[in-house]
């Protein structure tokens, strides 16, 4: 039978399930486990090749998966943004996969099979909310995406894991529960469907005093955008083994919160409509705060991942930035920032994960003169955080720019000056690590210890080069946003 | 002999059980009762109570088709017509509260044996089952009649019969006595309460059938007597329901009890008296009238927000599991209380179409203490330390009903709350989503404290040491892990085609608010 | 002829009277009794009045107003089931009593008021 | 409502007042005592005053049953119940008598806001008393032939009440037979006799008592069937005989002891009893069901004369109703002696 | 329907009203078991006078229909109710006093004398059960007071958890 668009949504899910199928029942042979990781990857990543070109050529796959009594359905469709999202979440799932091979076997950690079970379920359901067609749909993947993920972050099993465990849980799942559900509820009592609609759903339906106490709550029922009041798990979630938080950071958890930001201020409230809400103007200056923000709290942290953690709340916040401010071209910079800041931030993850793995070296400052003898990780490293500062040769620089492109207008232009802040101090936090690792002065005899190994060295350098390569091509992408933001706006 | 023959000997018996299912719903557990008493050989007595209740389900099974097709039954008893006799209406309410009630018994016998034979000794095993199958019977009299008085009668049964089941459970817990003595004495003021309310309808209506007392005080909301009477009805029920204010007798009564009448009385006891109630607020009374207006407003909706936090923080403190989901089954049933209250369709619907959805969750999670307890001895939170490892399917199971209990997507739960806040906001009633929100958050912790402990802690080693040595490992036979998973499995399916229980609410709540008793 | 009947009709309902009224009077000494009397044993002497002469007097002054009919067979019955229980009755609670060692009160009235009465009195 | 009657005020309007006045004082002195032996007794004489009241009130099988069940049986199951335990209450706490005070205030006005809308005493026009009320006493004879209305109501067509009745009732003696048991053993072991019944000090102590119960015994016995029978045409039926019944044996008991009791009324024949007669009443609904009418419908019983039919019904399930309530008071009444200590004579 | 008049029509429904309001007292106000039992049975028997007194007709005698009625086609008239599908032949409202005596005799409402029998019954049966577990708790708490039960039961949580 042809493979057909509907078809290819239904493999979406299908796909990472059967993949957890045999991690399960393959879970004696840990090579032969493996594979099936590295397979389900692979095909995961050709199905969503295949789909992304199909809606570059115009097509929208509807497909309707249950319909709960009442009017209310899941339904899976997929567009230029969720597109982006998938086909970003799939390959970064595949080169994570080698690298958490590598990671697992290196540190022997226990409980693999469980480990790779919920990586599947966890990666399925970043394709739900990457291919969802209303907001219910989306809610439910999102409710799955953080349970899934629960086994992942308290993986250690010891009392600080269960803690990091307890405070992830809690604060996404009240949010979720305490914020989210509502404000869906009430689009859906408000407009009758919370489909996602070119140039807003609630456009119009409701009055813009209304519209801010949603938009207020959706703000802060996506917690996994980790705006700053709710971003308390993020740092917490650190306890997990560093695949994990890869993984949480660069492809699933967090791109899946600021996704849904921007599902939600293009096409919940549409673009025209987001500038006359006075809440997008405040949840906008929260957003500045908070890159600025996290990003002094980033400078202080000693301990690697955390300070990644921040870096991360605060890039995070860019994109949220660029949804609150709503112009066509902030909200396109948003998107590729969600792209540029995945490769970037994937990269520093997998190089600490490297050292670790290498050195059980976790601070910043016993990396003094490591680069000697790890020249490709501390390479990487270099590389990825001057895509993050946004330099030109890396793709970093197209979203900033194009970010600040899009708050030229006389209320937004502070928010310019809260981009250009947060650059200088990412240079800050960001830039000494490669330095102390290459003219620091290494301990006596730090050639002779053990370097890490080589299935945990070339992702970081492979997503390095693709940060170098998105630079160059980033016009297609672009043109393949396009016809999102174009829609509405002028 | 052809199927045409057997198909033609069968036909006339079903036609026949199908016209006279009505009365045979009440009367077979009610006449197996008391010869259950002398099967107390081994499992004789379990065997025949679970033959008696699947014969019970079919015959409500065999109901289904006629309410859906004409709207209601009416059976007449002794063939005397109504205001003269006593009458057997059936529309899509009880109808749904009858599958309830049966399922669930069928479940919990099948789910109770090796419980029974663990918790209950030899020889008081034939008059427990007389006992569970009366009670049986009292729930589903209570469910299925037409007639004011009868509600009172099989009330009595099923509560003295629950009285004597939470007593047994003194075997394993010596407190379950005076646990016992409190709930009768609660229960027999609420039943006496409710039958001051009947007496003061009849004083005004002159019968004690419900349609006809409808239609003889329809005009007269503003008559004192019909006033005190809803106010004694409702107080009444409240107690036998355990309403916010008059629950104190439930925690204790469940913990206290065997697990299995634990796992039956929480799924359907205090739901028949909310049937119970709704039946009497909106077939009986006139809704709309202003006073049944301000009961509702100021009373029953405060009431319920009242319960849902209150209870669900009383629950947070809670050592003991079972009496953790005693307060957060009065909690739910301030959920249902709320969509009563609301007076409106959606709400009602809300409402019945959650009683539904907790009984499942609720079900599953008291089937999921007794096996654990079973094998375990599991009777604290700490006991459930590492239950993810040592019985991974009772684990999983309890961990898919406590998501349920909380609302998370992919369970019924979430669908049955996600109509309540529908019917909320259309009603206008914010600070009734604000409680929704709030006890559902704190649903969040006291599972999720269950849960941590079950999947985090390492399993207590069986040493002998220990001071509470967990039994020897039972057999838990699979007889006792189906029900639980087809349970577990239920609370997913309705999450994706709630039609059956969606559309049967619906009706009902059509049928109520509709044209009154139609 | 009527007139005698009309006497006699008169004199039912009058003798009845007078009997019910007796009896009422017996009851009323009884209860009085019980409640005047010191100690158990008199005290039991009292409860005996009513139960014999009050209520026989009282079941034949009904017997007399219901006429020779079913309804005075019944009165008759219960006159005679009273008659047979009401001494076993009494009987057994002075019985009771006396296994349980209870000392009668002796002596006048006023030694019982002075000094500490030996017998133990409910 | 019918609103303009006006209750005639007569003789029977003053002996009313009166017992209302002895109800009034024996309520006060219950709440107010603590010793449990009175209490008790004060709830047999609230009992007994209530049934003359009903008397009064024209409802004589009530009082009837009223006198038999509320304060025969409840007086000695309560003085059983007594004994086992201890004989004085503590004092109720001041905070929770105002509180209860309060609550009960409540309630009461409650009650007191809906006396004005009720139909006055004794108002044949009222709502209660001039519909079904009055269809029964129109159709009750012709239909069943039973002079005794209360009788055929409470069989035949209000028939599913009292088999839910006869239920509750089982119910109650299931839940005694399981929380107390029947005398068997008591936690492993058999209960040692406190008192030997047929040695000769204890024959002589109760010679008197002996002869004259021998005497009444089968009296008792009889007049408990005459109720029975005479049920259809006056005050009683299936209830109160069963009850009296039941008393008999329990005099034998009290008298002659247990043992000797339960060797003539052995506890398996009273355990089948209780269910034996449930099992009668729903038969003879379900004969109804076989012959091919609605649940309890007596007509089909008698082919070819319908009253006939309803009589036979409400005959069976009058003697199904005798044999559950004569056994289940005697299940109790084994349940509670089968308790240590015995009751010794001391205690009375 | 002046103030006498009113309060000679609905006296016994205010006497009855304190009686179950006393018999409500005891049931909340005491602890201990046995009083708390008869406050029960005091509570119940006055609802009973409730629904007694409401049957009660003037002049009325109790519910026995003594002989059969003079109307022989009454008895031909019921033959053809029966039957399960008769519709529902509502009975008409009666409302005339000449209705109110029958075969020229009035009697009572049997109505309220048949729910109470059950009544009665029914409370009888819940006091039983509720001695049986008063006895079984004196054995195990050698005390039938709230407050020893506690007591002893806040002892027994202390040693256990010690």
């Amino acid at each position: 039978m042809s493979w057909t668009p509907q078809i290819g949504l239904i493999l979406l899910l299908a796909i990472p399930l059967m993949g957890s199928i045999g991690v399960l029942s393959f879970s004696r042979w840990p090579n032969v486990r493996e594979a099936a990781t590295l397979l389900a990857g692979l095909a995961l990543v050709a199905n969503v090749t295949a789909l992304v070109l199909n809606v570059h050529a115009g097509g929208r796959p509807m497909l309707e998966l249950a319909q709960i009594a009442g009017g209310l359905s899941l339904t899976l469709t997929l567009e230029p943004l969720g597109a982006l999202f998938a086909g970003l979440a799939s390959t970064l799932w595949l080169i994570n996969s080698f690298y958490a091979i590598g990671y697992m076997r290196g540190n022997h950690a226990g409980h693999q099979t469980r480990f790779y079970l919920s990586f599947t379920i966890a990666i399925a359901a970043a394709m739900g909310v990457a291919a969802s067609g209303n907001m219910l749909t989306l809610f439910v993947f999102y409710e799955i995406l953080t349970l899934s993920t629960y086994p992942l972050v308290t993986h250690n099993g010891d009392a600080a894991a269960r803690r990091g465990g307890r405070i992830y849980l809690t604060i996404l799942m009240s949010t979720s529960i305490g914020l989210f559900l509502p404000a869906v509820i009430a689009t859906q009592v408000l407009a009758g469907s919370t489909n996602f609609t070119d140039g807003g759903l609630l456009a119009g339906v409701i009055t813009p005093g209304i519209a801010s106490v949603l938009l207020v709550l959706y703000a802060f029922g996506i917690s996994k955008a980790a705006l700053m009041p709710v971003h308390n798990w993020l740092p917490n979630a650190m306890v997990a083994p560093t695949p994990v938080s890869a993984f949480l950071h660069a492809v699933a958890v967090v791109k899946a919160g600021v996704f849904t930001m921007l599902k939600t201020s293009v096409y919940i409230f549409g673009l025209d409509f987001m500038q006359t809400i006075p809440a997008a103007h405040w949840l906008a200056g929260v957003a500045a705060v908070s890159i600025v923000l996290a990003s002094l709290i980033a400078m202080t942290k000693d301990n690697l991942k955390a300070r990644l953690a921040y870096s991360t709340i605060s890039q995070l916040s860019y994109i949220t930035l660029g949804a609150m401010i709503a112009t066509p071209l902030a909200t396109l910079g948003a998107a590729v920032h969600i792209l540029t800041h995945a490769f970037g931030k994937i990269t520093l993850f997998m190089c600490a994960g490297a050292i670790y793995t290498a050195r059980h070296v976790t601070t910043v400052s016993g990396l003094k003169g490591m680069g000697k003898a790890m020249p490709f990780v501390f390479g990487a490293f270099f590389v990825g955080s001057l895509s993050i500062i946004g330099l030109p040769p890396f793709a970093g620089a197209w979203s900033k720019l194009l970010l600040m492109m899009g708050s030229t207008s006389p209320t937004n232009r502070i928010f310019i000056a809260a981009l250009v802040i947060s650059s200088l101090l990412n240079v800050l936090y960001l830039v000494p690590i490669p330095l102390k690792g290459f003219f620091g002065v290494p301990p006596k005899g730090d050639d002779k210890k053990p370097t890490a190994p080589r299935l945990t060295v070339i992702p970081p350098v492979l997503t390095a080069a693709i940060t170098l390569i998105l630079f160059f091509s980033i016009g297609p992408i672009l043109d393949f946003l396009r016809p999102v933001f174009e829609y509405g706006g002028g | 002999m052809t199927m045409a023959m057997a198909l033609g000997m069968i036909m006339p018996i079903l036609t026949w059980a199908g016209t006279h299912a009505p009365p045979l719903v009440v009367v077979t557990p009610l006449l197996a009762g008391p010869i259950a008493v002398f099967l107390h050989k081994g499992r004789l007595a379990w065997a025949w109570a679970l033959a008696i209740s699947i014969l019970t389900f079919v015959f409500v099974l065999l109901l289904m088709p006629q309410v859906i097709q004409n709207g209601h039954i009416a059976y007449y008893m002794g063939t005397w017509v109504p205001p003269l006799g006593i009458e057997y209406r059936i529309d899509s309410l009880n109808l749904l509260i009858l599958l309830l009630v049966s399922a669930m018994g069928v479940l919990s016998l099948v789910f109770g044996l090796p419980l029974v034979e663990n918790e209950i000794e030899e020889s008081k095993r034939g008059q427990f089952f007389a006992a569970f199958l009366l009670c049986l019977a009292g729930l589903l009299g209570v469910t299925i009649t037409g007639d004011a008085f009868n509600v009172f009668v099989f009330l009595e049964i099923s509560s003295i019969a629950t009285y004597v089941l939470v007593s047994m459970g003194a075997e394993r817990d010596r407190r379950a006595y005076v646990a016992a003595f409190n709930y009768l004495v609660m229960g027999t003021i609420g039943a006496t309460f409710f039958v001051i309310g009947v007496g003061l309808l009849y004083m005004a209506s002159g019968t004690l059938n419900m349609a006809d007392i409808a239609m003889h005080i329809h005009g007269h909301s503003d008559n004192r007597v019909v006033r005190a009477a809803f106010a004694f009805i409702v107080i009444g029920l409240g107690l036998k329901m355990a309403m916010f204010p008059l629950h104190t007798w439930l925690p204790s009564a469940y913990a206290r009890a065997p697990s299995m009448v634990g796992v039956f009385l929480a799924s359907t006891a205090t739901k028949v008296a909310f049937y119970a109630m709704v039946r009497f607020i909106f077939s009986v009374f006139t809704p709309g009238s202003p006073f049944e207006g301000a009961v509702f407003d100021l009373v029953l909706a405060p009431m319920a927000v009242a319960a849902m936090i209150i209870c669900s923080v009383q629950a947070l403190y809670q050592i003991n599991i079972r009496r953790l989901l005693a307060y957060s089954s009065i909690a739910q049933l301030g959920y249902m209380l709320l969509g009563l209250s609301m007076g409106s369709i959606a709400g009602v619907a809300a409402g019945l179409l959650h009683l539904f959805n907790h009984a499942l969750m609720k079900g599953a999670l008291f089937m999921g203490v007794g096996k654990a307890s079973l094998r375990q001895g599991v009777t604290n939170v700490q006991d459930l330390r590492g239950l993810g490892k040592t019985m991974p399917l009772t684990a999983a199971s309890f961990t898919v009903a406590g998501l349920s209990l909380i609302g998370v997507p992919l369970t019924a739960g979430f669908v049955s709350k996600y109509y309540l806040v529908v019917a909320a906001l259309e009603r206008g009633w914010w600070w009734a989503v604000a409680a929704l929100i709030v006890s559902s958050v704190l649903a969040i912790f006291y599972i999720g404290k269950m849960l941590e402990t079950m999947y985090l802690h390492e399993p207590p080693k069986i040493t002998k040491s220990k001071k509470t040595a967990p039994q020897a490992p039972a057999k838990t036979s699979l007889l006792a892990l189906g029900p639980l998973m087809l349970m577990a499995a239920a609370n997913i399916y309705f999450f994706f085609d709630a039609s059956l229980p969606k559309g049967l609410a619906d009706a009902a709540a059509k049928a109520l608010l509709g044209g009154g008793a139609s | 002829m009527s007139t005698v009947l009309e006497i006699l009709h008169i004199a039912r309902f009058g003798l009845a009277g007078v009997f019910l009224l007796g009896g009422g009077f017996f009851v009323l000494a009884g209860a009085i009794g019980v409640l005047r009397l010191p100690d158990f044993y008199t005290r039991l002497h009292a409860a005996g009045v009513t139960d014999t002469m009050g209520s026989t007097l009282i079941l034949l002054g009904l017997m007399l107003i219901a006429g020779f009919t079913l309804l005075s067979v019944k009165l008759a019955l219960v006159g005679l089931f009273l008659f047979l229980t009401s001494p076993t009755a009494t009987h057994a609670v002075a019985n009771a009593a006396h296994k349980a060692k209870l000392k009668p009160l002796l002596g006048t009235y006023r030694q019982t008021r002075k000094g500490d009465n030996e017998g133990g009195s409910q | 409502m019918n609103a303009d009657f006006i209750t005639p005020l007569d003789a029977f309007t003053i002996i009313d007042l009166i017992l209302m006045l002895m109800l009034l004082i024996v309520g006060l002195a219950i709440v107010r005592l603590n010793d449990i032996f009175a209490i008790v007794m004060l709830a047999g004489v609230y009992s007994l005053v209530s049934a003359l009241w009903f008397v009064s009130l024209d409802a004589v099988d009530v009082a009837f049953t009223e006198a038999a069940v509320g304060a025969g049986i409840s007086t000695v199951l309560m003085l059983g119940a007594m004994l086992l335990s201890s004989r004085t209450a503590l004092p109720a706490k001041p905070v929770r008598k105002w509180a209860s005070f309060f609550i009960v205030l409540a309630t009461g006005a409650a009650l007191m806001y809906a006396v004005t809308d009720m139909p006055s005493f004794g108002d044949p026009l009222s709502a209660p008393n001039a519909y079904v009320g009055l269809e029964y006493l129109k159709r009750s004879l012709p239909d069943t032939e039973i002079p005794n209305v209360v009788s055929s109501v409470l069989a035949s067509y209000r028939g599913y009440d009292t088999l839910g009745e006869t239920s509750v009732i089982l119910t109650a003696g299931l839940g005694v037979m399981l929380i107390l048991g029947m005398g068997g053993k008591i936690n492993g072991q058999l209960k040692k006799k406190a008192i030997d019944y047929d040695n000769a000090d204890a024959q002589a102590h109760h010679t008197v008592l002996r002869v004259v119960s021998k005497m009444m015994i089968p009296l008792i016995v009889l007049y408990g069937f005459y109720v029975q029978f005479h049920g259809d045409f006056g005050p009683g039926g299936g209830f109160q005989a069963g009850v009296i019944i039941a008393s008999a044996v329990i005099l034998y008991a009290l008298i002659f002891g247990v043992d000797a009791a339960k060797a003539a009324v052995p506890p398996l024949v009273v355990r089948i009893g209780a269910a034996l007669g449930v099992l009668i009443y729903g038969g003879t609904g379900i004969a109804g069901l076989i012959l091919g009418s609605n649940y309890l419908d007596y007509n089909v019983l008698d082919p070819h004369s319908a009253p006939h039919g309803q009589e036979l019904g409400i005959m069976s399930i009058e003697i199904g109703v005798l044999i559950t309530v004569c056994s289940v008071m005697l299940v109790i009444f084994y349940g509670f002696t089968s308790r240590q200590p015995d009751i010794t004579d001391k205690d009375w | 329907m002046n103030g006498m008049q009113f309060l000679a029509g609905h006296f016994n429904y205010i006497v009855v009203i304190i009686l179950m309001m006393t018999g409500l007292y005891i049931v909340i106000s005491t602890g201990n078991m046995v009083k708390k039992l008869t406050g029960l049975g005091v509570f119940q028997t006055s609802v009973f006078q409730l629904y007694i007194t409401m049957g009660k007709v003037t002049g009325g005698r109790p519910p026995i229909v003594a002989h059969a009625p003079e109307g022989a086609e009454h008895a031909a008239a019921n033959g053809g109710e029966h039957g399960a599908s008769t519709a529902d032949t509502a009975v008409r409202m009666v409302h005339d006093m000449a209705d109110v005596p029958v075969n020229g005799v009035i009697y009572s409402n049997p109505i309220p004398h048949v729910l109470i029998l059950t009544g009665i019954v029914v409370g009888v049966a819940t006091l039983a059960v509720g001695l049986a577990l008063i006895v079984r708790i004196r054995e195990t708490y050698d005390s039938i007071e709230e407050e020893d039960v506690e007591e002893a039961e806040y002892k027994a949580r202390k040693a256990a958890n010690a």
